[in-house]
């Protein structure tokens, strides 16, 4: 156990800094990278990859630790890229305080709507969270104020960004500010899973009334990891609007929850690098594929395979099904068994008891 | 002066050799319809700015294409990627949150942008950078005036969706008919609303005397029927704009009781340059569309952009501004201040063509009648 | 006074609508516990293809228009039956895992709809009486809302009729809760599974074609845009309430007019707020646990 | 503090009732600290709803509980449970994905306190762990530790639910049939446990057993339910010679 | 007589890639009681799922000289296997009525038996199942094998969480049932498998160890001690007296 703790530690460190160099070196990795390491292109692509990895990561969270299937997660990474951009357009903050509002922001309207939503769980805290995040996506599609720029989307406002951070020449920095955001983000994910708060919400996922008949409030336990989960999420939103330099409606929507679970399932639920893996493999994939679509080869094939091939999002579709059918672990789990170490709880189960929540309830006589 | 980038043959100083253009448009996606109507009148467009040479005053020009699918993201992410590598042009996409999200690129990173369809008021004026070759909502708007014999003192109604397009048109309205002495009234539906049939009844309770409606997507084919059902074509005329070829039937029976106003079609302008692109387009196996001369227009621009500026950022910008050219829709000006493109609108009418609706010109109007105030 | 006519009646249309959407997902989540997303694509294949063959015969007939509905129904059902059987059935008991299936599955078929009949909108039409209207108390009231209304009870009672007279309904709700024990009274329980979602796919063909009707249009995206309401009404409703699902969906559908019109277009921050409260006063929906 | 006299469990004239039926009625019983009751009755006579309204987990519609001389009729179970209050289940009701010594140790963690906190961490040799192995080893779990608790056979479940109740380390004790499906070579040596936490820690038990043997050598008094209500509570012998007792709930001997 | 109802050869079972029965070979005769004894998790309760085909089996399974190993199982029950699974399993959220309603198998089940047998699940017939007490809902197990006309019933503890009174209805009531139906019985109450088996089979580490009549092993104090880890002959007075 130890051993492969600090093999793991180890491992973790190298591979951080091997991404850390990378904006000096030049690996080419055709078909998968637009350039060598070092072209902004790449890092952008590297970076987007890495804002996506720190979201999946948070909710890989909230599903793998605690059990709480939400559809209303991108409510706080849209929160976090549009609560910047609202802060530094309407205030005269300078970039970190107002990163620090944000987040503050980001962790009080996680608070609020997470103490509501884990009134129920199973499905229905899935509605509940789906119909928050439905709330704020309209909310910004409407442009109250001209606040949010609604469907066109908010730009960056760089008054007050550091140089540093803005322009394609700089796009090296902001790629290391992302790796540094995963890398905290980890850590943090790591905190609540190690720490007893984070065990008693794992056992709050499987059995609530036995918690409480220890003495323990899984309620505390899962509001605490449901508002770190949205704190993390809106840390990555951040980044995002600081790369992307601004933020549509899509960053809020139901959609980009949905993608959000798809990485996670991607990567094998209740795995922390998995859902890190599951993120940086959709990102590349979504953005790539989009070149395979048009590719001359694709096109030459006849209408059966060359009408679904050049659509990114069938083939995306398709292999999340296929994942999800023969590698119920995700990438975790085919990789934990490849290497022949087992693991007590499988991704498969973790969901399992997802699900189980609602209907535990039922059984207990009600007065 | 543009910062230095490694990569490229650009440069201040003469001697280029080749010049690369970034179009980014929606190959794939939502939006791909409109992309590839795009695409094919640039393709036309550079055709025929260099004499099917892809070349201009020895300069050669490289187009890389790049699809955007409508995402934000993959159009960020190709921006970057492109102006790392040293392009100094972009020009293209059709949604105009891709298309803000760009012109924020070129000004952060100093490069040309010449946007392309999205017809988003905001982003004239937005930057020194970008430029438009597309026509914007104003313009519309102001099109749709040219409906009323006389606007002083007429009640026009606003009818359109609470998003961005139809607060722009619903501001445009009341910033041009408004102050023409029209007294404008705005219904401004929901986007995600999809039952309109008491929407339609409030517009005809206004009794107005022209109704404008700036409508787009998938549920225009029921509003329009709402309208009809609800009697609003017998208290006023209506008017709305005449969107791309496959729109034609959401329409309906009703189609031929709307007042159209068009950015284009193809038996809109009569000239040789449209004449040309149809010709051209047509040869390519495509049928031009309400945004084919967006496209070639951008093409026109860029290629006299570079022949001036020889690549040079700043020297591009001069060029472009003030700049009148004979472009598909007729005689077109670069307006100096605002990068506004002035050029003429048309009205139209639909009418049956076998199973299918045909757009028939009515009137064309000038484009110094529909040109948009100057952005500030 | 009109408009209020007009509200409630074009409310009635509306909420039967969500309930042709809904009830082939309530019957499914309600029995199997999937919360299918792949049911609004159910829906759109139902809708194209039932309009491609009102096409070839003649879309302004009754006759055109009743094939289409007829094969918008069998088109669901088919499609339905071998997601079970592919894609549901091998993940039997993980109930969150055929979630995730069906997710994957309406993301590949959007697209590939896409990719098959373009992303713009066709634009449909059907018998003209459908776009005519009918005075009612001095309200003109569109007559496809009449017909909506009237398939939507008829689905209604067929599908209660079909849970009430049949044992299916009991085998598939003890299924659900403990699947290898119903096999072990000598029940095969995945036929039972099986045919539930070859219902819950006809009502969702046949809710796509006269939904295409109803907007006047058929697009990929045309399931897609529903189904979110469809989601709030079975919640709403109650877990495995068909009834429940109907009332919600009448509810639904009048709030948000109502609330649309005179409160400026606020009608779905007003049912999120409604699916909140009732979820957190009800954790089981307003007549959840009622089966069907 | 409480004195000496104050009972470690009372409850008085309890009553619920479900739609229409009655499940208890009238239920009043005074439990010595230390002492260690049996309560048996025929199967739906209320004794494990009498254990669920004591514990929290179900409300009762009329009546009082007290809890060491303290009224807990409306405290939720978490904190009644951290008032001293532990139990097991009838049907095992564990944490069937986390394995064997977690299941353990999350109880272990809780007596020992803190276990709420962000700020610590359980480790390998930390005093919990060892509590719980310890706990394991007791029952005769020892070689299972790493197993998932869901997988392990029904009998293996019930020594899993003895072992966590001894992590608890609560003062008054409710225990559902524990030693239902406990094979019989086991159940010797499962009393000797459950009688050794009634010696060594003082606390009171209350246990459900159908098992009479093993009932009957543990307890010093009986209660006995029948439809809802206790209708004696006496010394063991005096139970078994109870006739309303032979006839509606032994049987055999008559 | 003819031959075993029920032959089980080399059987092997596993769930979730984990073998939990290795190499089990018995047979139960057509008439009578056969139990199956061993200590807690032997695998007894995988042996019986296994010949019911809810976990993954190797080797070969006859019912009456058919195979039945390679069916799915719904077959097996259609066969005429009658289950009552350990952890009794009813559908909680199906009324006591719908519950027995389901398990019906044939155009006329023997209701009067079951009501007769448990008439507090008549008085019950409305109500959730999942909120019985234990010991109701052990009988709803039971009431569920005993409605159809089996060839064989499959028995996990029976008895388990049933008041003394109800233990020995039970009993009876397998007692009974035997006299038409052979019953593989999983037992721990040794007073029970006392009564009522004629044959033996003890299981221990997912192996067959022991197989004799019933008697003769319980008579056997040192082999029970070895087997089963108990004194056998200590229950006997005391087990009369209950
Ligand atoms: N919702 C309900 N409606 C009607 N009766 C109910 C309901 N819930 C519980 N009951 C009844 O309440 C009674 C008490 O059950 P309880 O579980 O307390 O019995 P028990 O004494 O523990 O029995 P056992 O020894 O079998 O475990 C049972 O008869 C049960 O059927
Ligand atoms: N998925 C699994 N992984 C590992 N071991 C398992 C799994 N499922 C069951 N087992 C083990 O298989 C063994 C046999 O279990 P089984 O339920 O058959 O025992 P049993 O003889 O019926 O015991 P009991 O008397 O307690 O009911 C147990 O030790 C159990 O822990
Ligand atoms: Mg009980
Ligand atoms: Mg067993």
């Amino acid at each position: 156990m130890r051993r492969s703790s600090w093999t793991s530690l180890g491992l973790g460190v190298a591979v951080v800094t091997l991404l850390a160099v990378l904006p000096l070196l030049a690996i080419q990795v055709p078909g998968v990278l637009p350039g060598p390491t070092y072209t902004p292109g790449a890092l952008q692509l590297l970076a987007l990859c890495m804002v996506y990895a720190t979201l999946a990561l948070s909710y890989n969270m909230l599903l793998g630790t605690g059990g709480m299937l939400s559809f209303g997660h991108a409510l706080y990474f849209g929160g976090g890229a549009y609560g910047l951009g609202i802060v530094l357009e309407r205030t005269d903050l300078s970039l970190w305080p107002a990163v620090a509002l944000t987040l503050l922001g980001a962790l009080a309207v996680a608070l609020v709507t997470g103490a509501v939503s884990l009134r129920v769980s199973g499905i229905p805290f899935a509605m509940v969270t789906l119909a928050f995040a439905q709330a704020g996506s309209v909310l910004v599609r409407r442009n109250p104020d001209g606040l949010t720029g609604g469907d066109e989307g908010l730009s960056l406002d760089t008054e007050h960004v550091p140089a540093a951070l803005v322009g394609v020449v700089h796009t090296r920095n902001l790629y290391w500010l992302a790796l540094a955001v995963v890398v905290i983000a980890y850590l943090a994910v790591l905190w609540v899973d190690r720490s007893r708060v984070g065990h008693v919400a794992a056992a709050s996922r499987e059995n609530e009334l036995r918690v409480r008949s220890l003495g323990l409030q899984p309620y505390t336990a899962k509001l605490f990891v449901f508002v770190v989960g949205g704190a993390v999420a809106s840390l990555a939103g951040v980044l995002y609007l600081l790369l992307q330099s601004g933020t549509v409606p899509r960053s809020v929507g139901a959609d980009l929850t949905v993608t959000v679970l798809v990485m996670v399932v991607l990567g094998g639920v209740g795995s922390r690098w998995g859902a890190i893996v599951g993120g940086v493999i959709y990102t590349l994939l979504n953005q790539r594929l989009t070149l395979l679509a048009g590719s001359d080869a694709i096109e030459s094939l006849p209408t059966v395979l060359h009408v679904p091939l050049s659509e990114p999002m069938f083939i995306l579709g398709a292999l999340f099904i296929a994942v999800v059918l023969f590698m119920p672990g995700g990438i975790a789990g085919a990789a934990r068994s490849g290497f022949g170490r087992g693991r007590s709880r499988s991704g498969a189960t973790v969901l399992e008891a997802a699900d189980d929540q609602g209907e535990q309830r039922v059984l207990e006589p009600q007065p | 002066a543009p910062s230095a980038t490694e990569g490229g043959d650009g440069g201040a100083e003469g001697g280029v050799e080749t010049v690369e253009v970034g179009v980014i448009t929606s190959e794939t996606g939502p939006l791909a319809i409109y992309g590839q109507a795009f695409l094919d009148g640039f393709d036309a467009g550079l055709d025929y700015a260099t004499d099917g040479t892809g070349e201009v005053d020895g300069i050669k020009i490289e187009v890389r294409n790049g699809d955007d699918a409508a995402d934000p993201d993959k159009a960020v992410q190709l921006t970057k990627e492109y102006i790392g590598e040293g392009v100094k042009i972009l020009t293209g996409t059709v949604s105009s949150g891709v298309a803000l999200g760009m012109a924020e690129q070129a000004e952060q990173n100093q490069v040309l942008y010449v946007s392309g369809a999205a017809a988003a008021d905001a982003i004239t004026g937005i930057n020194g950078y970008t430029f438009r070759s597309g026509r914007q909502s104003l313009q519309d708007v102001a099109t749709a005036g040219t409906f009323l014999e006389d606007i002083e003192g007429q009640k026009v109604v606003v009818y359109a969706q609470d998003n961005a397009f139809g607060q722009g048109s619903a501001d445009a309205v009341e910033a041009l008919l408004g102050a023409e002495g029209a007294e404008v009234k705005q219904l401004l539906v929901a986007e995600d609303i999809k039952e309109f049939t008491s929407f339609s009844q409030q517009l005809k309770d206004q009794k107005p005397d022209l109704v404008f409606v700036a409508w787009a997507g998938e549920t225009t084919g029921s509003m329009w029927q709402s309208l009809s059902q609800q009697g609003v074509f017998d208290a006023a005329p209506v008017v709305t704009g005449l969107g791309d070829v496959a729109s034609y039937g959401a329409y309906g029976p009703v189609a031929e009781r709307i007042s159209f106003l068009s950015h284009y079609f193809a038996d809109a302008p009569d000239n040789d340059v449209n004449t040309a692109m149809v010709e051209a387009v047509e040869e390519a196996g495509s049928e031009v569309d309400l945004f084919t001369p967006d496209g070639f227009t951008a093409a026109q621009m860029i290629v006299h952009a570079i022949e001036e500026g020889q690549g040079d950022v700043d020297a591009m910008i001069a060029a472009l501004e003030g700049h009148s050219f004979e472009a598909p829709k007729g005689e077109v000006t670069v307006r100096e201040g605002d990068h506004a493109l002035i050029q003429d609108m048309y009205q139209a009418r639909l009418v049956k063509d076998g199973d299918s609706w045909k757009a028939e010109l009515v009137e064309t109007v000038p484009a110094d009648e529909v040109a948009p105030p100057e952005a500030g | 006074m009109s408009t209020f006519v007009l509200l409630l009646a074009t409310g009635l249309g509306l909420g039967a609508l969500y309930f042709l959407v809904a009830s082939g997902l309530s019957l499914i989540y309600g029995l199997m516990h999937v919360l299918n997303f792949a049911h609004g694509s159910f829906l759109t294949l139902g809708a194209f293809l039932g309009w491609a063959v009102a096409q070839r015969m003649d879309p302004s007939s009754w006759t055109g228009f009743v094939a289409s509905v007829l094969v918008g129904a069998l088109v669901g059902a088919l499609v339905a039956t071998l997601t079970e059987l592919l894609l549901i059935r091998p993940l039997y008991d993980r109930h969150i895992e055929q979630v995730l299936v069906t997710v994957g599955l309406s993301l590949a078929t959007v697209a590939l709809f896409e990719g098959i009949w373009g992303t713009d909108a066709d634009f449909i039409r059907g018998p003209a009486w459908l776009d005519e209207t009918t005075g009612v108390l001095g309200a003109r009231i569109p007559n496809d809302r009449f017909l909506i209304i009237a398939v939507a009870v008829l689905v209604l009672v067929a599908i209660v009729v079909f849970l009430r007279r049949t044992r299916y309904g009991m085998i598939i709700r003890a299924g659900v809760e403990n699947r290898a024990m119903v096999t072990a009274l000598g029940i095969d329980v995945r036929r039972a599974f099986t045919l539930v979602f070859a219902i819950g796919g006809a009502a969702a063909g046949l809710g796509g074609v006269l939904a295409s009707h109803y907007f006047g249009y058929v697009s990929p995206t045309l399931g897609g845009s529903l189904l979110i309401f469809a989601f709030i009404v079975t919640v709403i409703g109650g877990l495995g309430s068909l009834t429940g699902a109907a009332v919600a969906s009448v509810l639904v559908a009048l709030l948000q007019q109502f609330a649309n019109y005179y409160a400026g277009g606020t009608g779905d921050f007003v049912i999120v707020l409604a699916l909140a409260v009732v979820l957190l006063v009800r954790p089981a929906g307003i007549l959840g646990k009622v089966a069907a | 503090m409480s004195t000496p006299a104050t009972p470690a469990l009372q409850v008085a004239d309890l009553g619920l009732r479900i739609g229409g039926a009655t499940i208890l009625e009238d239920v009043d019983l005074e439990v010595e600290k230390g002492s260690f009751i049996g309560v048996i009755g025929p199967n739906g006579a209320g004794k494990t709803t009498l254990f669920n309204v004591v514990s929290g987990i179900a409300r009762p519609t009329s009546g009082t509980v007290h809890l060491d001389g303290r009224d807990v009729t409306g405290m939720p179970v978490h904190r009644r449970a951290r008032a001293g209050l532990g139990r097991t289940f009838q049907t095992s009701s564990l944490f069937p994905q986390l394995s064997v010594r977690e299941n353990v140790r999350i109880a272990a963690q809780v007596a020992l306190g803190g276990s709420l906190s962000p700020l610590r961490f359980p480790r390998a040799g930390d005093r919990a762990t060892r509590d719980a192995v310890e706990h394991l080893r007791e029952v005769g779990l020892g070689d299972k530790l790493d197993l998932a608790a869901g997988v392990l056979s029904h009998g293996e479940k019930r020594k899993l639910e003895i072992a966590v109740l001894r992590a608890t380390d609560a003062d008054v004790v409710l225990l559902d049939e524990p030693m239902a499906g406990v094979g019989s070579a086991d159940v010797a040596g499962l009393s000797e446990t459950i009688r050794s936490m009634h010696r060594e820690k003082g606390c009171t038990i209350l246990m459900v057993e159908h098992h009479m043997e093993v009932l009957l050598g543990l307890v010093e008094k009986v209660a006995v339910m029948y439809s809802g209500t206790i209708i004696a509570f006496d010394t063991p012998a005096a139970i078994m010679a109870n006739p309303t007792v032979q006839s509606a709930y032994l049987g055999a001997s008559a | 007589m003819s031959g075993p109802i029920l032959s089980v050869q080399h059987l092997s079972a596993s769930v979730a890639g984990q073998q939990v029965v290795e190499d089990v070979s018995f047979t139960v005769p057509a008439t009578g009681i056969t139990a199956v004894l061993g200590r807690n998790g032997v695998g007894k309760t995988s042996t019986l799922k296994a010949v019911m085909g809810l976990y993954q089996r190797r080797g070969e399974i006859t019912l009456a000289g058919e195979r039945i190993d390679g069916l799915p199982t719904h077959r097996v029950v259609q066969r005429g296997v009658g289950y009552v699974p350990e952890d009794r399993e009813v559908f909680s959220r199906l009324t006591v009525a719908e519950n027995l309603r389901l398990a019906e198998r044939q155009p006329e089940p023997r209701r009067e038996l079951v009501e007769r047998l448990f008439p507090d699940l008549v008085a019950r017939r409305d109500q959730m199942a999942g909120t019985l007490s234990g010991g109701q809902q052990q009988m709803v197990a039971l009431a569920r094998a005993l409605l159809n006309d089996n060839r064989l019933l499959l028995v996990d503890e029976p008895t388990k969480g049933l008041a003394p009174l109800i233990v020995d209805q039970v009993a009876d009531a397998l007692e009974a049932a035997s006299e038409t139906v052979p019953i593989l019985l999983v037992e721990q109450n040794l007073d029970v498998v006392r009564r009522l088996a004629g044959d033996a089979v003890v299981i221990a580490g997912g192996r067959v160890v022991h197989a004799a009549p019933a008697a003769a092993l319980l008579a056997d104090e040192a082999l029970t001690q070895r087997l089963l880890g108990v004194h056998a002959e200590t229950h006997d007075d005391k087990g009369a007296a209950r």
